[in-house]
C-alpha cells in the first residue's frame, strides 16, 4: 500500500520534473521547429547562475533573476546566432545549438570549475512536508511539482490568449507573407526562443539543488527531454505534459517490477538455464530496463503514431 | 495616397527596376500592366519593403522606403502576393484572423463580410488552408489582407487561376473596395477587367513605365498595346 | 635520470574532477620524492593524459605516450579502461621486446586483473573489490543489528562484482543475514532515485551495500534522506571528489566507507601530505595509493640501479615498505598489493579525532575500524608468465 | 443531371484509355467528388473545366493515386488502378503535372529530366549502372530538353528558373517518362498570352498520339487544345462534349463561364 | 555533384584518382614521427564513416543521429570474428575483417532501416535518436556480447606472417586502412553516379514528385540506408583492427553526433566534404586535446563560427576559391584575402593566449601562476600578458575592419564577373 502509493507519487513528481525540463523545448522545438540541442545547457546555466545568486542574496531572488538572465542569453543566441541561419534550413540551426552546448559546458567549467558546486536547498523548503506511514515526502518535491504546474498554466495562457502561436506557425512556412500582414516575425521568434530558454533556466534553478549542480548535469538530461517532446507530439503542449507524466510513472513503476522474461517462464513451469538461447536477454528484469523504456516508447510511437500522442503534424 | 518616384530595385546584383514613377490617388483603382518579367511584382514588393530599392516611396506623404514590411503594413499599406502564400498548416479562419493587426480594432471589414464575399470560404473555414483549391487560396489571400484594414491595397494578379465567373466577381469586389474608400493598385495579366474597372492604367516594360493614361487612351493607342502587351 | 610516468585518466568530462585530484596527488608526492631523493639521483615526473574516460581513447593515448618514450603508465578510474590498457600493454610488450611498458594500477579494482588476467607488466596498488568486500563483511559480521541487507549497484562489471562478492561472503560469515534485494541501475542515467529508495524501504532493509560512485552515489543517499530511510550505506567511493559536496549533511552518520586509508586515521598518519595538499591545491588528499606507488617505484629503481622497466618490475615483486597506511607488500604471485584497510563513517568534524573534513563541507570520515592486511587476503588463481 | 449529358458509358466504347466509374471522395464530412463518371478514348485530348473548388485537382489526385478513393473505380487502359500507389500507377503509363510547380529544385534541368526517364527505361533502383554510360537515358533527356526549349538552361538548377521556364520543365518531367496518358493541371497558369500560346504549342507537340487530360481555366487554351471538354461542378461531371456544344450549353454558362466572356479570347 | 555531362570516360577523373592514391601512399612517409601514424589511421576509418554518413545526410537529406549503430555493431562483429580467427575457429585473414564488419553493418541496416526509413525528415531523425539510445543502453545490459563498459578486446596479429605482413606494426595497419579507404571512396563515388544515387538526390529535394516518376521513396531511402550502413560497418571493422578494442561508446549517440559534426565541418554538399571533415575533426579531438585542456572550447568555437558564417562547411569555402580560380578571378581576390587573413592572425593568436591563460588561472593556478605559451613564459597574475593578448586581439579586429571591406568589394566584383561569364556561357 505505502509502496504503491509512493511509487505513484514519485512517478507523478518525476513526470512533472520532466515536464519542467521539456516545456521550454516544446515551445522552441515544436513551434519554431528548431531542435535546440543547447536546451539542456541552458538548464545547467540556470542552475549555476542560481547557485551564484543564491549564495549572494538568497534563493528567492535567484528564482526570478536566473531565469531572466538565461532568457536574455537565449534571446541573444536567437538574434545573433540562429536568425541569420534560418534561411539555410533546420540542420545548420540544429548544429549551431549543438556546438553551442559544447561551448557552454566549457564556459561553465571555466567559471565554476569542474567539480560539483554546493547549491543547497533553501532552509524553508528543506525537510519533509508530510509523513505517510513511515515514508516522508520532502517539501522541495512538492515545490517542484507546484512550479511545473505553474509553468504549464503560464505557457497555456500565452498560447491561447495571444496569437503568438499562430504567427509563429505562419512564419515557419511564409515569413514574408506574415510580415506583410504586419507581424514583426523576427522579434516574436527571438522572444519565443528567449522564453523557452528562460523556462529551461527556471528548471535549472529548481533542478540544480534538488539534484547535483555539476558540468555533467546537462548531458544527463540531454536526450530524454527530446523523447518527451516527440512522444507528446509536435506543437502540443498538453501532449508534452501527458508524455512527461506517462514516462515518469512508467519509469518509476518499472523500477518496482523485478520480473524478467525468464522468471515469467519459470512461473509457467519452463525452466531457463544459462544454456538456453538468449539467456542474458531473458534475465533482464523490467526494473533493469527502466532506463531504456522511454526510448522504446519513442521509437514505437514514431512508427505507429508519428504525430505523437496529441500532435497536430509530423 | 501612394507616390513612387524614381524607384530602382535590385535582386542582388541584377538591376530590375530603372527609375519608376507612379502614383495612386485616394479612392482610385490603378492597374499596372505588362508582360511577364516586366517588373510589376518587383515594384509592389519594393513598395512593401521586400526587395532592396532606392528612390522614394511615400504613403500618405510619409516616406516608407527602407522601413520593415510589418511597419509599412501598420502604416496602412496592404499587399496580396502573386504566389498564393496561404499559411498551409492553419485553418482558413485562423488565416483570416492573422490578417487583423493586433491592437487595431474596428476596421472596415469583419470575418462575416469576407464570408459574405466568398461563401466558398465559409464552407471551408475549418480545413487547413494548405488543402484549399488553387482558386480558394487566391480568395483567401485577398480576404486575409483586407482583414488588416489597409487604406491602399496592392494586389498582384488576383484573378490568376480563377474561374471566369469568379474573375468577373473579383472585378466587382474591387469596385466595392473603392466604394469603401480603399485605393487599389492592381497588377493584372487579363486586360479585360483591368480596362473595365480602373480609372488609370500604367504599362510597364523592361523595368520602366512606358505608358500612363486612362483605359480609353490605352485602347486608342494600338502601338503601345502591340509593343508592350501583345505578342 | 628523470623517470616519466604517464597518467592516463579522465581530465575532461564528468569524471575530470576525480582524475584531476588524483593527478595532483601524484604530482605532490613526486615532488616530495624528488626533494627527499627517494630514488637517489633519479627524479620522478607524472604527466597527465586525458582519456576522456573511454577505453578506446585510453589506447590511443597509450600509443601516443609510448611514441613519446614513456615506459611507465598509471591509471585507476574504471576497470573497463584498466583491462583494456592491461591487454594493450601485454600486446605491446610482446610485439616490441626491449621497449616494454609497465602499468602501475592505482585504483582499477576488478579482481580478474590479478587473477585470470594477471600479467607480469601490471601491478595493482589498491585493494581489489573482493578484498574490500572481505574486509567490509568481516566488519559487519559481529554487528547483530544487521539483519536485512540490500545490494544496489550500477549495471556494469564492477556493480556485478560487488553484488556477487557481497552475497557470497555474507552467506559465509553471517548466514542469518537476509539479502532482501539486489538491484542494478544504469550508470549515470537515473535522475530520481526515490523509487529505488521506496523499494529498499519496502524490502525492510536496515543496511545497504553499494558500489556506486559519482552522482549516482550522491543522489542515492540524498533520496534516502528525503524519504527518511533509516539504513546504513556501506560504500566504496563515498570519499571521491564531488560526492562529499553532493552528499553533504544528507549522508551524516548514514554513509560508511571502506578504503585503504583515511585522513582521520588513528595516528593521523600522513597529515603532512594532507596539509601540504590542502595548502597547495586547496583540495583533499585521499588517494593514498599514489604515495605507495611513488615510494615503491623509487625503492625499486634504487634497488635495480636502473630505470629499465623490466628490471624495475622484477625488483617490485615481493617488495615490502612502509606507507601512509602502515606496512605494505607487493605480492609476487599476482602483483596485488597487500595492505591494511579502513572503515569510516561520514560525520561532523570535531577538530580532535575527526580533524579533517572534505571539500569544506564540515563533515569528514570518522575511522571506525582498521582491518589488518591478512584479513582481506584472497587466494589467487594467477599463473604469471615472466620474461626471460 | 439528365441522361443526354451523361458521359458516354465506357462499357460500350472500346479502347478507353481512362475510365472513371461513380468515383467518390470525401475529406472528413465534406464530400468533394460526388460520383464522377468520365471516359476518355485513346488519343483523345480532354479538358476539365469547372468553378474553383469543384474538385478538378482532387480528381487528378485520385486518378494519379495521390489520394485513395472513398468509393468507385478507375481504370487505366482497361486495368483497375484505384487503390494503387502513385508510383505503381505511373509505372502503368500514367503521368501527371502539378498546379503549383513541383520540381527537384537543387538538381539541374538536365538531371530533372534524366531522373524522370530512369524508371521507364528499366533502370529501377540500380546501383550498378553508371549514369554517364546510359546513352538511352541521355538521349531521351536531351530530346525532351529540346522539345521544351530549355537546352540553354540545361545546367541551371531548376530552382532558379523563371516561372514560365519552370512550368515548361514541369511539363517536360511529366512527359519524359513516355507515359501514354498525360494529366496536366493548369499548365498555363500565370502565363501571359504570348507564353500560354507557346505553352499550347508545346503541349500539342509533346502529346501527339497520347491521351491528354487537363485542367484549365483559360478558355483560349481550352478551346485551342481540347477535342472534348468535361465540365465538373461540385464534384459531378455535368457535361462532357465537344467544345462547340459546351460553349452552347446553358448550364455550363451559368455554372462556370458566366456572361460576356468572349471579349478577351476573341 | 548534381550535374554531370554525358561522358563515358574522362581523363581528368583518372588523374584525380591517381593523385588521391598517391597521397594515401605518401602520407605516412611525411607524417612519420610521433603519433602521426596513429592519427592517419584514425582519420582513415573516420573518413569512410563520414562518406557513408553523407550518403544519408548530404545526398539523401536524411538527418541521422544514430549512424554509429551500424559502424559500432559492425565493429563488434568484426572483433568477435577476429577473436574467433585468433582462436583458430574461423579462417578469416585480418585483411578481410572489414568485410565482416561491413556485412554485419549491412545486416543491421536491413533490420533497423526497415523501421526507420518508413519515415523521413524530423521523424526519421528522432527515430534514429531513439534507436541509438536503445542500442547503447542494451549494449551495457548484455556484457556477454558487448563486453560491458570495458568493451571487447582482441589481438589483430592472427596466425603467422603472410608475406611479411602480421598487422602488428602500425604502418601495416595504416596501409590496410588506406587500401580500404581508397576502395570505399571509389565505390561510393561510383554509387553517386548510378540511378539510385541520383534518385536519392531527387528524394531529398522533393519526395512527393518522385512518387510520380515511378519510384517508391520508401524503398529508395531503405536501399540507400542499407548501402550506407555497409560502408559504416567497414569503417567499424577497420577501427576494430586499429584499436583492437570495441566498446559501448562505438554505438553511442556521442559517436553518431561527432560524425554528424565532422561531416558538416567538411561540408555535406560535396562528395569530398566528409574527407575534409574527418581530417579537421580528428586533428581537433585527438591532436589538440594533447596540447591544451581547452580543446573542447576551441572545437566548439570553431564549429559555431563555421556554422554561423559558412554553413556549407569548409568544402564550400574551398569550392568558392576554386571557382574564382577557375574563372581566372583569383588574382583579383588574392591580395585582399591575404590581408584579411593577416589581420585575422593576431586576433586568433590573442584569443588563444587569453583562453590558455584563463584555463591556467582557473585549473592549474596551483602549479605557480607561470604558464608557458609558445615557448614564452607568461605570468598569468601579471597584467602584462593579458595586455599583450588583448592588444593582439584589438590589433586583429582593427586590421580586419580595415581589410574586410576591400575584400568584400573584390569578392563581389569577382562573383559578378563569374556570374556574367556563366550567363554568357549558357
Ligand atoms: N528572386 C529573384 N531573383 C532574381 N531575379 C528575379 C527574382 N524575381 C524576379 N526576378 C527577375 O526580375 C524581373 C521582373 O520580375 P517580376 O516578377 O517583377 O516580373 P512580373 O512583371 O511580375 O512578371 P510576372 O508576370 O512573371 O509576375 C524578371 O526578369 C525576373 O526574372
Ligand atoms: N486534403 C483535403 N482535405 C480537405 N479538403 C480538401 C482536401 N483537398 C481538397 N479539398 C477541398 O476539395 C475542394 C476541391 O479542391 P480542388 O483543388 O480539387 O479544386 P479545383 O477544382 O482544383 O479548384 P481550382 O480550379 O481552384 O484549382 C476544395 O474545396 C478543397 O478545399
Ligand atoms: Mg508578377
Ligand atoms: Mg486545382
Amino acid at each position: 500500500m505505502e509502496f504503491t502509493l509512493f511509487t505513484l507519487l514519485n512517478g507523478v513528481s518525476y513526470g512533472l520534473l520532466l515536464f519542467m525540463l521539456s516545456s521550454g523545448l516544446t515551445l522552441i522545438f515544436s513551434m519554431m521547429g528548431v531542435l535546440n540541442f543547447a536546451h539542456a545547457s541552458f538548464y545547467m546555466l540556470g542552475a549555476y547562475i542560481a547557485y551564484t545568486i543564491s549564495s549572494q542574496i538568497g534563493f528567492w531572488p535567484a528564482l526570478v533573476l536566473a531565469p531572466v538572465a538565461v532568457g536574455l542569453l537565449g534571446a541573444m543566441v536567437e538574434r545573433y546566432g540562429l536568425r541569420p541561419l534560418h534561411k539555410f534550413g533546420h540542420i545548420p540551426e540544429l548544429l549551431f545549438t549543438f556546438g553551442l552546448s559544447f561551448l557552454i559546458v566549457e564556459l561553465v567549467q571555466l567559471i565554476w570549475g569542474r567539480a560539483a558546486v554546493q547549491y543547497a536547498i533553501p532552509a524553508e523548503l528543506d525537510g519533509p512536508l508530510f509523513t505517510l506511514f513511515t515514508t516522508s515526502f520532502p517539501k522541495y518535491r512538492a515545490f517542484m511539482m507546484l512550479v511545473a504546474l505553474a509553468m504549464l498554466g503560464g505557457i497555456w495562457l500565452v498560447l491561447t490568449r495571444t496569437r503568438i502561436g499562430l504567427v509563429i506557425q505562419a512564419a515557419l512556412t511564409h515569413p514574408e507573407a506574415a510580415e506583410a500582414l504586419g507581424h514583426n516575425v523576427p522579434r516574436i521568434f527571438m522572444w519565443v526562443f528567449g522564453g523557452g530558454s528562460a523556462l529551461a533556466g527556471l528548471a535549472g534553478v529548481i533542478g540544480g539543488n534538488a539534484f547535483v549542480t555539476e558540468p555533467a548535469m546537462a548531458a544527463t538530461v540531454g536526450s530524454i527531454i527530446f523523447v518527451v517532446v516527440v512522444v507528446g507530439g509536435m506543437g502540443s503542449l498538453a501532449g508534452a505534459f501527458i508524455a512527461s507524466l506517462l514516462i515518469g510513472v512508467m519509469q518509476t513503476t518499472a523500477v518496482a517490477l523485478d520480473y524478467s522474461f525468464a522468471s515469467l517462464l519459470g512461473q509457467m513451469g519452463a525452466s531457463v538455464s544459462p544454456g538456453t538461447p538468449f539467456y542474458a536477454l531473458m534475465n533482464v528484469t523490467i526494473a533493469q530496463s527502466a532506463a531504456i523504456l522511454p526510448y522504446l516508447l519513442l521509437v514505437l510511437i514514431l512508427i505507429f503514431r508519428p504525430k505523437g500522442l496529441l500532435g497536430t503534424r509530423e | 495616397m501612394l507616390e513612387i518616384r524614381n524607384l530602382h530595385a535590385y535582386y542582388g546584383k541584377s538591376h530590375v527596376l530603372h527609375g519608376v514613377d507612379l502614383h495612386v490617388k485616394p479612392g482610385e483603382i490603378v492597374s499596372l500592366l505588362g508582360r511577364n518579367g516586366a517588373g510589376r511584382s518587383t515594384l509592389v514588393k519594393a513598395a512593401m519593403g521586400q526587395v532592396s530599392a532606392t528612390g522614394s516611396v511615400k504613403l500618405k506623404n510619409e516616406d516608407i522606403l527602407g522601413l520593415k514590411a510589418y511597419q509599412i503594413a501598420y502604416k496602412g499599406l496592404g499587399y496580396v502576393p502573386e504566389s498564393r502564400d496561404v499559411f498551409p498548416t492553419l485553418t482558413v479562419e485562423q488565416n483570416l484572423v492573422l490578417g487583423e493587426k493586433s491592437g487595431k480594432r474596428g476596421g472596415r471589414w469583419s470575418l462575416e463580410d469576407m464570408y459574405g464575399m466568398f461563401p466558398r470560404l465559409r464552407e471551408r473555414r475549418a480545413v487547413p488552408a494548405g488543402v484549399l483549391s488553387g482558386g480558394e487560396q487566391q480568395m483567401l489571400t485577398l480576404c486575409r489582407t483586407l482583414m488588416g484594414d489597409p487604406d491602399l491595397i496592392m494586389i498582384d494578379e488576383p484573378t490568376e487561376g480563377l474561374a471566369p465567373k469568379i474573375v468577373t466577381l473579383v472585378g466587382e469586389y474591387l469596385m466595392a473596395l473603392k466604394e469603401k474608400g480603399v485605393s487599389v493598385l492592381l497588377v493584372e495579366q487579363k486586360l479585360a477587367i483591368a480596362m473595365e474597372i480602373s480609372q488609370r492604367v500604367y504599362v510597364m516594360g523592361h523595368g520602366a513605365i512606358v505608358f500612363e493614361g486612362t483605359p480609353a487612351q490605352l485602347r486608342a493607342d494600338a502601338a503601345v498595346r502591340k509593343e508592350w502587351l501583345e505578342v | 635520470e628523470n623517470v616519466k610516468i604517464a597518467f592516463i585518466d579522465p581530465l575532461s568530462g564528468p569524471f575530470a574532477p576525480v582524475g584531476q585530484n588524483q593527478l595532483k596527488s601524484f604530482q605532490l608526492i613526486a615532488d616530495m620524492a624528488n626533494k627527499g631523493k627517494w630514488a637517489g639521483d633519479n627524479t620522478i615526473e607524472v604527466v597527465g593524459f586525458d582519456n576522456k574516460g573511454s577505453p578506446q581513447e585510453s589506447l590511443t593515448q597509450l600509443k601516443a605516450v609510448i611514441d613519446q618514450g614513456y615506459r611507465y603508465i598509471t591509471q585507476g578510474n574504471g576497470s573497463g579502461v584498466g583491462l583494456a590498457l592491461l591487454d594493450a600493454v601485454n600486446k605491446h610488450n610482446e610485439r616490441n621486446p626491449g621497449k616494454e611498458v609497465v602499468y602501475l594500477n592505482y585504483a582499477a579494482v576488478d579482481p580478474d586483473m590479478t587473477n585470470s588476467k594477471c600479467s607480469f607488466w601490471h601491478f595493482r596498488f589498491d585493494a581489489n573489490s573482493d578484498m574490500k568486500m572481505e574486509a567490509l563483511t568481516s566488519y559487519m559480521a559481529p554487528d547483530k543489528n544487521i539483519k536485512a541487507v540490500y545490494i544496489i549497484g550500477q549495471n556494469y562489471a564492477f556493480g556485478h562484482a560487488v553484488s556477487r562478492a557481497a552475497k557470497e561472503y555474507l552467506a559465509r560469515k553471517r548466514p542469518d543475514i537476509k539479502i532482501v534485494g539486489d538491484d542494478l541501475h544504469p550508470i549515470g542515467q537515473v535522475k530520481d532515485f526515490s523509487p529505488y529508495i521506496a523499494k529498499i524501504k519496502a524490502a525492510g532493509a536496515d543496511t545497504v551495500i553499494t558500489g556506486n560512485w559519482g552522482a549516482d552515489l550522491a543522489l542515492l543517499i540524498r533520496a534516502a534522506k528525503d524519504a527518511d530511510l533509516k539504513a546504513n550505506f556501506y560504500t566504496y567511493y563515498g570519499i571521491t571528489t564531488g560526492v562529499p559536496t553532493a552528499m553533504g549533511a544528507a549522508g551524516a552518520e548514514r554513509t560508511k566507507i571502506i578504503g585503504n586509508w583515511m585522513a582521520n586515521n588513528e595516528t593521523l598518519n600522513g597529515k603532512e601530505v594532507v596539509e601540504a595538499f590542502k595548502a597547495k591545491y586547496n583540495d583533499d588528499y585521499y588517494a593514498a595509493q599514489t604515495h605507495v606507488i611513488i615510494t615503491m617505484l623509487s625503492n625499486a629503481i634504487k634497488a635495480a640501479r636502473t630505470a629499465d622497466p623490466v628490471k624495475v618490475a622484477f625488483a617490485l615483486e615481493g617488495m615490502k615498505t612502509q606507507s601512509l597506511n602502515g606496512g605494505v607488500m607487493m605480492q609476487k604471485a599476482d602483483h596485488q598489493l597487500q595492505q591494511n584497510l579502513y572503515i569510516g563513517t561520514w560525520t561532523k568534524t570535531n577538530g580532535k579525532d575527526i580533524k579533517y573534513d572534505q571539500e569544506g563541507t564540515g563533515y569528514g570520515w570518522r575511522m571506525d575500524k582498521k582491518i589488518d592486511a591478512y584479513v582481506a587476503g584472497q587466494p589467487t588463481s594467477c599463473q604469471m608468465k615472466r620474461p626471460g | 443531371m439528365s441522361a443526354m449529358h451523361n458521359p458516354t458509358m465506357p462499357a460500350h466504347v472500346p479502347a478507353m484509355a481512362l475510365e472513371l466509374r461513380d468515383v467518390r471522395k470525401s475529406f472528413g464530412k465534406s464530400e468533394i467528388i460526388r460520383g464522377a463518371n468520365l471516359g476518355i478514348a485513346k488519343g483523345e485530348r480532354c479538358a476539365v473545366i469547372g468553378p474553383n473548388g469543384a474538385g478538378k485537382s482532387t480528381l487528378f489526385n485520385l486518378i494519379s493515386g495521390r489520394f485513395p478513393l472513398s468509393s468507385g473505380e478507375i481504370r487505366l487502359n482497361g486495368g483497375v488502378i484505384s487503390g494503387k500507389k502513385p508510383y505503381q500507377i505511373n509505372r502503368l503509363g500514367l503521368s501527371r503535372s502539378f498546379q503549383i510547380s513541383n520540381l527537384f529544385v537543387n538538381l539541374s534541368v538536365y538531371e530533372n529530366l534524366r531522373c524522370a526517364v530512369l524508371w521507364s527505361l528499366g533502370y529501377k533502383y540500380s546501383f550498378w549502372h553508371q549514369l554517364g554510360k546510359l546513352r538511352d537515358a541521355h538521349e531521351r533527356a536531351e530530346q525532351v530538353l529540346e522539345q521544351i526549349g530549355l537546352q540553354r538552361q540545361r545546367h541551371v538548377p531548376a530552382g532558379v528558373l523563371t516561372y514560365a521556364e519552370q512550368r515548361a520543365l514541369e511539363i517536360g518531367i511529366t512527359i519524359a517518362g513516355g507515359a501514354d496518358v498525360i494529366l496536366l493541371d493548369e499548365p498555363t497558369a500565370g502565363m501571359s498570352r504570348s507564353e500560354s500560346d507557346a505553352a499550347v504549342e508545346l503541349i500539342r507537340k509533346v502529346t501527339v498520339g497520347k491521351t491528354l487530360l487537363m485542367v484549365e481555366h483559360d478558355m483560349g487554351v481550352v478551346f485551342g487544345l481540347a477535342d472534348k471538354i468535361a465540365v465538373l461542378v461540385y464534384g459531378e461531371v455535368i457535361a462532357c462534349d465537344t467544345p462547340q456544344r459546351i460553349r452552347g450549353n446553358a448550364e455550363v454558362q451559368s455554372a462556370y463561364l458566366g456572361t460576356e466572356q468572349e471579349t478577351e479570347y476573341a | 555533384m548534381s550535374t554531370v555531362r554525358f561522358q563515358p570516360m574522362n581523363l581528368g577523373r583518372w588523374l584525380l584518382w591517381s593523385a588521391y592514391a598517391l597521397i594515401l601512399l605518401a602520407a605516412p612517409l611525411v607524417f612519420s614521427k610521433g603519433g602521426g601514424l596513429t592519427l592517419l589511421s584514425q582519420m582513415g576509418t573516420v573518413m569512410i564513416f563520414g562518406l557513408s554518413y553523407n550518403m544519408l545526410l548530404g545526398q539523401g537529406g536524411m538527418l541521422s543521429f544514430g549512424h554509429a549503430v551500424y559502424s559500432g555493431l559492425g565493429a563488434f562483429f568484426a572483433i568477435h570474428a577476429m577473436n574467433l580467427a585468433g582462436a583458430g575457429q574461423a579462417p578469416i585473414p585480418t585483411s578481410m575483417i572489414p568485410l565482416v564488419g561491413g556485412l554485419a553493418g549491412m545486416a543491421f541496416g536491413v533490420l533497423f532501416g526497415y523501421v526507420t526509413t518508413r519515415r523521413a525528415g524530423t521523424t526519421f531523425a528522432m527515430i534514429t535518436l531513439g534507436l541509438v539510445e536503445l542500442v547503447f543502453a542494451s549494449s551495457l545490459m548484455f556484457p556477454d556480447f558487448f563486453g560491458g563498459e570495458g568493451g571487447v578486446t582482441t589481438n589483430r596479429v592472427i596466425g603467422d606472417k603472410i608475406l611479411g605482413i602480421s598487422y602488428g606494426p602500425q604502418i601495416q595497419v595504416y596501409y590496410l586502412i588506406a587500401f580500404w579507404l581508397f576502395v570505399c571512396t571509389v565505390t561510393v563515388y561510383a554509387y553517386t553516379h548510378t540511378p539510385l544515387g541520383r534518385i536519392i538526390n531527387a528524394v531529398r529535394d522533393n519526395p512527393e514528385r518522385v512518387e510520380f516518376i515511378g519510384y517508391d521513396t520508401q524503398w529508395v531511402r531503405y536501399l540507400v540506408l542499407i548501402l550506407s550502413s555497409f560502408f559504416a560497418g567497414v569503417s567499424g571493422g577497420l577501427s576494430a583492427i586499429n584499436f583492437e578494442i570495441v566498446s559501448a561508446e562505438n554505438v553511442s549517440a556521442i559517436r553518431s553526433g561527432s560524425i554528424l559534426l565532422f561531416t558538416f565541418i567538411g561540408g555535406i554538399g560535396f562528395f569530398f566534404g566528409p574527407l575534409l571533415g574527418a581530417i579537421v575533426g580528428i586533428l581537433f579531438s585527438v591532436l589538440l586535446s594533447d596540447y591544451t585542456p581547452a580543446w573542447q572550447l576551441y572545437l566548439g568555437l570553431f564549429f559555431v563560427l563555421l556554422v554561423r558564417y559558412a554553413p556549407g562547411g569548409l568544402g564550400s569555402l574551398l569550392m568558392l576559391l576554386l571557382r574564382t580560380a577557375k574563372f581566372g578571378q583569383f588574382g583579383r581576390v588574392a591580395g585582399p584575402l591575404g590581408w584579411v587573413c593577416l589581420a585575422a592572425l593576431p586576433a586568433v593568436l590573442g584569443l588563444v593566449l587569453c583562453v590558455e591563460m584563463l584555463y591556467h588561472l582557473t585549473m592549474e593556478a596551483a602549479n605557480g601562476s607561470v604558464k608557458n605559451l609558445f615557448g614564452v613564459a607568461a605570468d598569468t597574475r601579471h597584467a602584462m600578458p593579458w595586455l599583450v593578448a588583448g592588444g593582439l586581439m584589438l590589433a586583429g579586429v582593427l586590421g580586419w575592419r580595415r581589410a574586410q571591406p576591400a575584400f568584400a568589394e573584390a569578392w563581389n566584383d569577382a562573383s559578378a564577373v563569374i556570374a556574367a561569364k556563366i550567363r554568357s556561357a549558357s
